[in-house]
Formats: C-alpha cells, structure tokens, sequence
C-alpha cells in the first residue's frame, strides 16, 4: 500500500468516499464487524467525553481542554491496532487511542483539570503521559523504540503529532534517528488544517506531509483520516512493517478540527463557516455511521440509547475527577526524585512552619 | 489620560515602533491574524500589513534564529515565544547567536532583537504554561533581561527594548496582563533598561521583587503597615544588567533585606540580589537578607499551585520573621 | 593501585557498569568507534559490542530525547555532549523531559540518565569550547548536578550517576582529563552524589570551589600558607543538590568564604553560595562572603584567555583582601 | 538542470569525469576561460593556504584548523558565482568562499590562532563569521533572505552546512520557513563523506541528501562536489532562481575531507587507506587542472612559480596575524554592549586592580 500511493504525486488513500460507500470493496481491510463496531462505539464514546468535557469547561468546572471533534477516526483505529505491549506516545488530541490503552477518564479529566495524579495513568501500562512541547515526545518514541529492539521485544511504537508540530526541529530528529535505527515506529501526524490560528501552508511548502518521510529513508503515507477503515487498513500495515524489523513509518491522517484549539481559542478569527462545512460533511463517525447502517450493523436510532449510556458514564468518570482528594503540599515536592534531596525537605518544612503559624493565629 | 491594561499598553508600543520604524517587523506562532494567544499584538497585522506583522511556522530555534540574520541585515524584528515555557527549543540560538553575534563580530554585527514572551505562574494553566526562567536568561552574558509589572512600565520598556542595539528578552508577566489598568500616555516614552524603581519608601525593612509579584508584595505591605512595619518596596524591572545602586542604597538604609521572586529559589535571582546585598553594604546589614522565591520544584499544576505562588500572608510572615530578626 | 588520568578513570567507571548491567547502553557524536573526541569512552565498543556503544547523528536534542525514552522503557543510557557549549540544542529536553518526567507521571517513569559533557576552558580551544553551563543546570528543579575535580572522584561519582534513579549532568572538567594522575582503585566504589568534600582543614578561611579551578585554589593556598593565612577547601563535587552541611560548618568555623567559580558570576553559582552562608553562618560571618567567578562575558578565544581564567594570583588576592577585611 | 537530476532517484549531476574530461560538452557553463583558470587559482591559493596552516599548527604557532583539502571546487565555485551584494553564510570548510568575499587570509588566522578580532572580517561585507554550533547559522540566512526580499534587494544568500549538520534541528526548521517565506537563500550541503568519525550512512537513511529538499518544496540536486563546472553550473542556476524570486535551492555536494576532521583528530581510526585512495583519485584540483592543460590553457609546469609565490603570500599573511598586537583586558569586555553596563565595568575595573597590585609587588 505504501508503495501504491505515492506522496509525491499527492495521492491519497481512502477506502470509504465521504458518504461512507466503499470506493473499492478490495481495499476494505480484514476487519471482523464485530470490531468495527467496537471503534464505532469508540469513537462515540470519546466524541461524547470530548463535548461533555467542552461544556464542563463552560460551566468553570474543568480549566481547559483541547477538542478532539472530528478527528476521532484516527485514535480508533490506532485503539484497534494497538496490541497490549504496545507503546502510546501521544500529542495531545488522541482521545480513544488514550482510552483504548486503558486511561480511564477520570484520569484525563485530572490532567486537564490541573493535577499531575491524572498522568500517573495506573491502568494504561506503555503509555507515556502528553508532552506539552510540540514534538518534543517523538525523540522519545524513537528511544522506547529502541528498547524495543535492544531488548527484542515484539512492541510496536504508535506515536502522534500535529500538523504544527512538523515544524519543530525534534520532528526531524526524531524521524531521522528512527530511519537511521530501524526502531518500530509509527510516526502519526493528526494533520488537522491547523496549528492554532495557522493553516497548513503557512507551516509548509512541501506537498503534504506525508512526502517529508523522504528526507529519512522511510515509507510514507497519506491517508484520508476521516475514514476509519483507511487508517486502520494504513495502521494495520505499518505495524506489520515495524513488527517484522522494516523499521518506522510516517503516516499522514488528514482530518479536521471541527472544534477550537482549545476552550480558549476563538477560530472565528481564522476560518471561515465555508470551510467549517466541508469539513462536516467528511464528519468521520457520520461516514462509519452510514456504512454501518447501510449493511444493516446497526441502526440510526441504536444511537439515542448508546449516547445517553456513555453520558451517564462520563458523568460517573467527572464524578471521580470532582471528588478526588485534595491536593496537599506534599504533592508539590516528593515525586521530583526518588529520595528528596535535603533542600526540597528544607522548603517544605519552611512553608508548614508558616501554615503552622498561621493556625496558630486563627 | 487612557487607561490601559499592560496587554493594551504593549500593544501601544509595538504600534507606534512599528509606525515610526520600518526595520521594526513582528512574527511569531498565531501572533498575526489572531494577534496572539493573549491578542497583545491584535491588530497590529491589520494597520501595518501582513509582511510587517506576520505568523511563521511553529518552531521556536527558526523564529528566534531567522530573527538574527534580519538583525545581521539591518532589521530590528520583534518575536515571540508563545509562552516562556516553550522558549527552550531556541536555547541555543539564544545563548549561541543572540548574545553573542556583537563579541564574536567585534561589533560588526549585532543584534537589535527583542524576544517577547508572556511568563510566570498563577493563572491556573497546564503544564509549561507557568514557567518563569528569568535567572537562566541573567546567567547568559551579552542578554538585557526586562520584567515590567505595570502597564505603564510595560510601554516605555518595550519603546526602550525596540530601540536598544542589544538584544533583550523581555518576559510578560502574564497574571498583571488584564488583571490591572493603569493611566498611560498614548504618546511615545521610554523607560531605561537597568534602572529599578522605589515603588514605596520605607525604613525597616528593604523588599526587592519584579514581575507580578510584585503586586502580591503590595498587598503584603498593607498588613506590614498596620504592624507598624515600614517597607521600602523595590521593583527591579530589569533582572540584567541589574540595578546595583537603588539595591545598595535602599538596604544601606533599611539593614534589611527581603527578595520576594516567583521562580525557583536555588541558583535564581534570590540569590544574586543577595550576594550583591553582602556585596555593597555587609556592614549595614542588621539581618540575614533573605529570598523568598519559588520551590525548587515544576510548578504545581492548578489544584496545587496556591502552595507555590506566594500569597500576600506568606510574604508578610517572611517580613514579619526579618523585622523580629 | 593503578595510576590513572580522570579519562582513565571515567573509562573505567563506564566499563564496570557496562559489564555488570546489560541496562547500561552509551551513545553520542563520535562515542562509538572514535572513543570520543577526547577518548573517555575508547575501547568501550569493543568490549561491550556496537549494541551497546555506537555513534549516534549529530542532533543533541535527539540524542536526549531519545534516551529519555529508553529510560521510560527500561534502560540507564549514558549519553555523551561532545562539548557543554554544544548541550543548548538539547536544552529544552533536559528542561522539559529529563527533569520532570517522573513528578509529570507521578514516579510511573523516570529517568535514570547521565549526561556527560566535558565542560570548561583554559585549554586554548575555539569558540564553544571553554563553557561552564552548570548554574544553569543547578537551578532546574529535578536535575543533579555532579562535577568531580579528580580521577578518584570522577570514577567513584560516576558509578554512582549511573546507578542513581534520577538523572544526573555530570560535568567533566576537560582541563583535567589528562593534566593530573592519581591513585584509583580498580574495582568498583562510588561516591554519593550531593556530598562536598574537605580538601584540606582550615580556620582563617573557608574557599568553596569544584571543577578545574580546584587545583588553581591548591595552588593559591601555597602561597597563602606561607603567609601564614589557614585555608580551609572545600570541594563541593556536586552542585545540586548542594551539600548546605559542609558549608555551613565550615564557615561557622572560619567566618570567612571565598567562593571560586569559573563561570560568569552573575546568576552564578556563587551567589547559591553566598547566600547559603547568609542563611546559614549569618552571626559567624566576619567578612562578607565573596565571590571570584568568571566575568559576566563569554569565554574570550586563546589569545584573551589568561584574563578569564583564574591565575593562583589571582585567587591569592582574594584570599589575602578577604583574610584583611 | 534541478527536474533532469532526480535526486529520489540518486542521480548526480557531474560535467567533467575523473580523469577531467567532458562527459558531454553541453553540459559545460558558459564561462570564459579567464574565469576558469582564475577559479583554479583561487582553488590553488585554497589548499596552499590549508596546508601551510596545518603545518604551522604542527610547528606550534596555530592553535586549531579544520583542513578543506579536496573540497576546493565547491567553494571556488561559489566564489566565483557570488556576487558582492550577495552574502555568504559559512559553516567552517569553505576557505575560498571565504577569500572569493573578501577575507584576509590574516584575519582567518586570527580566528583559528585563538583571537576574535578576526572574526570582524573587515574587508569582508555581508559575510557572517562561522557559527560552531553545527547547523545553527542556517537559521540566520534564512532570516538574511527574508530581509532582502523585504527591502527588495538583488542579493542571494550562500549558506553552507556539512552532511553532519544536516541532522540538527535547526537545519530543518531553516529549510523549511525558507520554503514558506520563498526566500533567495542556496544551501550548500559540503557532503564530504564524514562528520568528524560518523560515515553519512550512520547520518541518515535517505538516499542522498540532496532528497531533503522534498520535505520542503524546494528544488534539490545532487551535485559532484569535486567537479568545478558542475558545481558553478549548478550554483549559477540556483543563483538565477533566487534572484528570481523562486525561492531557496538545496544542493548537496558530494565530497572527501581528504585530510583530518581537525588538527586534532586521527583519521586512521574510522576509515581506510583504499577509500582515501579512491577519492584521491577525485581530487577536484586534479581533475581541473587536467581540464585546463587538455585546452592548452596552462601548463603543468606553471604550478612550481604560482605556488611558490602563493606560499609566500600565505607566509605574509602568517606574519601579519603573528605580528598581531596582544589582546588587551578590555577586548574581553567591551564587544557585549554597545554601551558596556556597569556590572562589566565593576569586573573590568576589579581585575586592573589586581592588575595593579602586582605591578606594586615587582
Ligand atoms: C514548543 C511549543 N511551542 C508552542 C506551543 C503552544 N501550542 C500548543 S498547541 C499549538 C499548536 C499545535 O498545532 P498542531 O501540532 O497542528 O496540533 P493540533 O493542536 O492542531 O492538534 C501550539 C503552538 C507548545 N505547546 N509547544
Ligand atoms: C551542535 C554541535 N554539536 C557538536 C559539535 C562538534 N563538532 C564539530 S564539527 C562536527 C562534525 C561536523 O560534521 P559535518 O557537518 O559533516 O561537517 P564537516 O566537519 O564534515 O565539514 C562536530 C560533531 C558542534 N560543533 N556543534
Ligand atoms: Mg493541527
Ligand atoms: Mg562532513
């Protein structure tokens, strides 16, 4: 498939057109129904997670948060492919792939809600918590890849970034440490139009992105990442490539941010209703809905009930976030080394002496 | 007279550089059509045109780098770093070519740069979103590192920093950016780099501090006051080249010192402000000056952040415990 | 006892844990078959095969990064910058990633890596060369900061850097590499990293030092002896986290320090001294604590060196000013 | 010439063969034959120069030198293609780039005998001195090419990187913002086969470096660096792009050092005598020189007199940087300002005093 569609004559593969019609039966990846609509399910789940935690926003009760909306092909697919000993190196916009790892989501709403508890992630083994330097996670992925090597494991790498995140020097590094070493990577760029307020062609001159796979003697892909069964059939065998000692591989999932940035971010300021609406008519769980439907997998109306279930779930995780325990000033000091060292013991006691002296004078 | 936000009163000196220079050019992640994450640059596309004001692919080694060689050509581009936070990946060309373009060309070339970046903590923010690393910029000879904590101070350093033939890392505190609004003229001024300023006269106790903690200081004095403690309040304003003279006169007054900064305590600006203190007036000392600076920790993320930012009853007691000294 | 220079004896300490824990894995620019622009890790891949000791790309924020990662998967890299003055590329790793990632992941990862960097000048080499960035290091919450002034030293910390389960920058005084041999023990011994060390016994006064400059100060002490002045040095070896003990005993004894740096001074290392002192000695403290650090410059080339380097004079005087004060 | 040669299909673009001969006259530039054999010179200046220098450090009155033996058609070429408006932003091998813009070989020996005075270059407008950090400088051309478009200048910016730095970070973040803001920038890959000890093969794994340009929407070739008239012809065309307005061209050069990394290093130790042997063969002053005596335009014999006199060229310019006056306490200081601040005057002053007090004791 690599081979197939070329980057550098700006191909790209799809494998459902955007009403959810298979463009090519042949292309459709070896995927028992049963597990489509698992990602389905997945991809709901975090779509209905993703708005919840939007409004929790609103309501003061969450502080920030960085949409997924649209963009949920990608990390179902990679859930799906993902097997357990595999390693998650994520962005920061890869909800389902986080869940399909094991990160429960009152965890996540801990990250995002300001308490470094929630990245511990105990339940998602091989899942490295969000870098928030731009690509500064993809050096990383190449050294876990490595280890894998070293240690002749049979893991597979799945590490993601943004469009924006390309321009950073460690994409480069990174991607050429891995070509140089062989490590089983795979390189998941969530192209979704933007870096913030800056499009893709402000980020870049090259084709796409996938072409820049060149510049390190790896394969390279474009791949419509709104089309689940694309990304899973291209997930499906770059594992395979990076799981037989072929080494690393970039994929290039074209999608959307249908949301802001973040819930702080205005993207009235730079995008136009036009382009807002194309882009929902390549929504990817309507086209995995349509398809579903139409080879009668599941019904239109399934969903009422699915939606208000994972609802109720999510309101449960919230719950847990909401009422976990508050944070105490030894939560700022003792996971900073192994045995605290002398000066943090000294600084920590100074600052109890003086919440000692202020209950004194209460 | 106006009055203005410091987001405003930035904003203003970048307009009017950016009119009265045509070397002046401004670039950064999201800082032309949004005007930046905190819109200090909003508008400023509109008025002076897109290659005036412009957005540049997200890497921060290129934006600082690219910005040397505009210097070598004649320019005098203003950048930002989205956060002071992600600054680090253009480390190296900040301490190799920024600070360094003038020494190592004699003076051939240099390096007219500002390199803007909203920092510091308190403002409930993810990781690397709070970071206040003004003592590793101190450190690097051949950098002017400015701190404003007032609107007014903000315009007339940044009118300074623009017109200044050395580069200059000029750190927002982020927490005064809309928090405060102040009287500032809409004319153009300037406000020399180096110089510290007496926010307050006093005669017990001398407490140096910059950046937004300052106003936590403030607020701290208001019950220093009513304990019949009388606090000479210095806001530094520059980190380097640093004030040494309001330093040593105030402390030769007062005998006491207390430096109140927001990053972490161990190799930080504490630490040189103290030395410089033992430096100039050990004689007149009538205490062990004293900082009361940040943990040597990451900042806590939001739930646990009240523990690191100072809150006015920390800084109280840490004056309180030097007047009883 | 086997003589050895501080190369040998970091070969050395590399070679043992190499042997002993298939963990260990060692890369860099020019590690593998070169041994290392200054031969520190010759005849490592021979012994221990290209899996374990190889050359990597020229990018030091790769090669950071990437044994970040092999550290959360397992593994105790050690990773070579040919030059401390060649780090900065990787500075926004060892910032961001390799200081922090076990409080970010609450201890689920961490990062048991050693960054070796031959650091420091007076050795007549080229721009980038001379660099002394440890002040920098030290006021990174989560970092430890070893710099061994001997051979003895050098092999003993190292071990125990490898060993540590948080990262360590260990700083090697390239000045030394070849210029001292001293008896050093064969088998494996560590050194706990955070603990300075008495040189030699005084009262007159404390010198705090490590590095290079340590055998400057010996030999400024000859002098002093002579003239009748009782120096009491102190080796700190590891700059963060400090060991605040052996300071303050020290000068409680003496009431009198000089610290010795050769790193700009400004933001330095020595005002952390300093300041220490006037937290901890304040009422012992007979003359003001000093500094005698580098100039607030870059590192001038060769031809300029002799006035940034501190001559035995040099660091006499100071001792005599202060011994006088 | 850049869509003939398809570097993804590891074409080289060559003029002369080994022996200096015409693959095909057509090839050839037009340039006057006067601009040839002065283009030779400056490549004989070059390596007279080279070697004279690393025997002066083997005497002991150099400190360091990076010798560019067998890389001088490169820089001769370049030399002879910039233009005085045109700037020149080195790595640290292209010696007669350096002289082509107006360099004293004295201020150069400044420079490598340890004194930043030399690094002023006064002789040499629009010449950036060497950036060490590997990579680093091509960040700075591309901000000198976005000047010059701003001011509407004629001028092409040369930037030089060897296949080492190709690596770094900083090297893809240049290319790629000169691929976005299409500016008149060439970069000049030296590959000479080695960064230090690490064979390019341990650099990348891509199949040239001339590939890269891919990932930037820039024009990329593949070049024989040891042959002059490819090189020129290779330059003068992504010179006439440039000016143009077309944007930046990616070059890659493909070399030997045939001497050390360094006046320190040990070649012995990473490569053999065969492959030193192979690419003596290619030597580029060799080879153009075989190219000028087949013409008739000069005479093996010639050689003796022009490098007589060129080491006494060279010899004078020793001189001029062995004469230098000594470095004074306030070269330390007063280049980090234009105004120095106090803080420097305080240490300045500080140590006259010492100064001083030893005056007082003799
Ligand atoms: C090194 C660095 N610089 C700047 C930022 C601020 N920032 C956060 S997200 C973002 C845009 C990222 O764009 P992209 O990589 O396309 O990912 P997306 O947000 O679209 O998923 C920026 C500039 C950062 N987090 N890190
Ligand atoms: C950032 C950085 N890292 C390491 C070095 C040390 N160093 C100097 S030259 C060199 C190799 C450069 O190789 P290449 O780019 O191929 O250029 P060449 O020396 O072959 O001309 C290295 C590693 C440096 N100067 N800068
Ligand atoms: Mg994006
Ligand atoms: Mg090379």
């Amino acid at each position: 498939m690599f081979e197939k569609y070329d980057p550098l004559k700006d191909e790209m593969f799809r494998v459902m057109d955007d009403k959810g019609e298979l463009i090519d039966p042949k292309l459709k990846p070896a995927i028992p129904d049963q597990d489509v609509i698992d990602a389905y399910k997945l991809m709901q789940f975090a779509r209905t997670a993703d708005l919840m935690s939007v409004s929790y926003q609103r309501q003061g009760r969450m502080l920030t948060y960085p949409p997924n909306l649209g963009q949920e092909a990608i990390a179902a697919a990679a859930g799906k492919i993902m097997k357990p000993q595999d390693w998650l190196v994520p962005a920061f916009r890869e909800l389902g792939a986080y869940l399909a790892k094991g990160a429960k989501l009152s965890d996540i709403f801990l990250v995002w809600g300001g308490h470094e508890d929630g990245s511990r992630f105990s339940d998602a083994p091989n899942f490295i918590p969000s870098a928030v330097p731009i690509a500064s996670q993809l050096p990383h992925a190449v050294g876990i890849g490595w280890a894998v090597n070293y240690k002749k494991e049979d893991s597979v790498v799945f590490a993601f970034v943004g469009d924006g995140g390309t321009s950073e020097g460690d994409f480069h590094e990174a991607l050429n440490f891995a070509g140089v070493w062989k490590v089983p990577v795979i390189f998941i760029i969530q192209n979704n139009q933007y870096a913030i307020s800056v499009p893709v062609r402000k980020q870049t001159a090259s084709r796409n992105l996938a072409v820049k796979s060149t510049a390190y003697g790896i394969p390279g892909i474009k791949v419509d990442g709104n089309d689940f069964f694309a990304m899973y059939a291209a997930l499906e065998e770059a594992a395979a490539h990076a799981r037989q000692g072929k080494g690393a591989v970039l994929i290039e999932a074209v999608t959307f941010r249908m949301g802001a940035h973040t819930t702080s971010d205005d993207p009235t300021l730079y995008r136009t209703k036009e382009e807002e609406k194309m882009w929902a008519e390549k929504d990817p769980i309507k086209r995995l809905s349509a398809y579903l439907i139409a080879r009668g997998l599941r019904q239109e109306s399934d969903d009422e009930a699915l939606l208000e279930q994972y609802k109720k779930e999510v309101e449960k995780e919230f719950a847990v976030y909401e009422n976990y325990p508050p944070y105490k000033l030894e939560d700022v000091f003792k996971y900073h080394y192994k045995e605290m060292p002398g000066e943090l013991k000294r600084q920590q006691a100074a600052y109890e002496k003086f919440l000692n002296s202020r209950e004194v004078q209460k | 007279m106006k009055v203005m936000t410091m987001v405003q009163a930035i904003n203003d000196a970048l307009h009017i550089k950016l009119t009265e220079d045509p070397a002046v050019v401004m670039y950064g992640e999201d800082v032309g059509v949004e005007g930046g994450v905190f819109r200090v640059t909003q508008g400023l596309q509109e008025k002076h045109g897109e290659e005036r004001v412009f957005d540049s692919p997200l890497a921060e080694s290129a934006i600082v780098g690219t910005a040397v060689g505009m210097c070598a050509a004649g320019l005098r581009p203003v950048v930002e770093m989205q956060f002071a936070g992600f600054v680090f990946p253009a480390f190296n060309q900040i301490v190799s070519h920024v600070s360094r373009m003038r020494n190592r060309s004699r003076g051939k070339y240099f390096v007219p740069l500002v390199i803007r970046m909203p920092y510091g903590g308190n403002i409930r923010a993810p990781e690397h979103h709070s970071e206040s690393p003004e003592a590793l910029f101190g450190h690097i000879p051949g950098l002017q590192v400015v701190i404003p904590s007032t609107p007014y101070d903000a315009k007339g350093l940044m009118i300074a920093a623009i017109e200044a033939d050395d580069p200059v890392i000029f750190m927002e505190p982020k927490q005064v950016y809309r928090a405060i609004k102040q009287e500032v003229p809409e004319e153009k001024y300037s406000i020399p780099i180096g110089r510290g300023k007496i926010l307050s006269s006093g005669t017990d106790i001398t407490v140096v501090s910059y950046g937004a903690v300052v106003r936590e200081v403030q607020r701290a004095m208001i019950t220093a006051k009513a304990a019949g403690i009388s606090v000479e309040l210095i806001d530094l304003r520059t980190i380097y080249p640093i004030d040494r003279e309001i330093i040593k006169e105030s402390v030769k007054k007062t005998g006491r010192l207390l430096v109140v900064t927001e990053s972490p305590g161990s190799f930080g600006a504490g630490a040189e402000i103290i030395s410089i203190v033992v430096e100039e007036a050990f004689l007149s000392l009538e205490a062990p000056p004293t900082r009361l600076a940040g943990f040597d920790t990451v900042p806590p993320l939001p739930k646990g952040e009240h523990f690191f930012f100072h809150s006015p009853e920390r800084i109280f007691y840490e004056i309180k415990k030097l007047y009883d000294y």
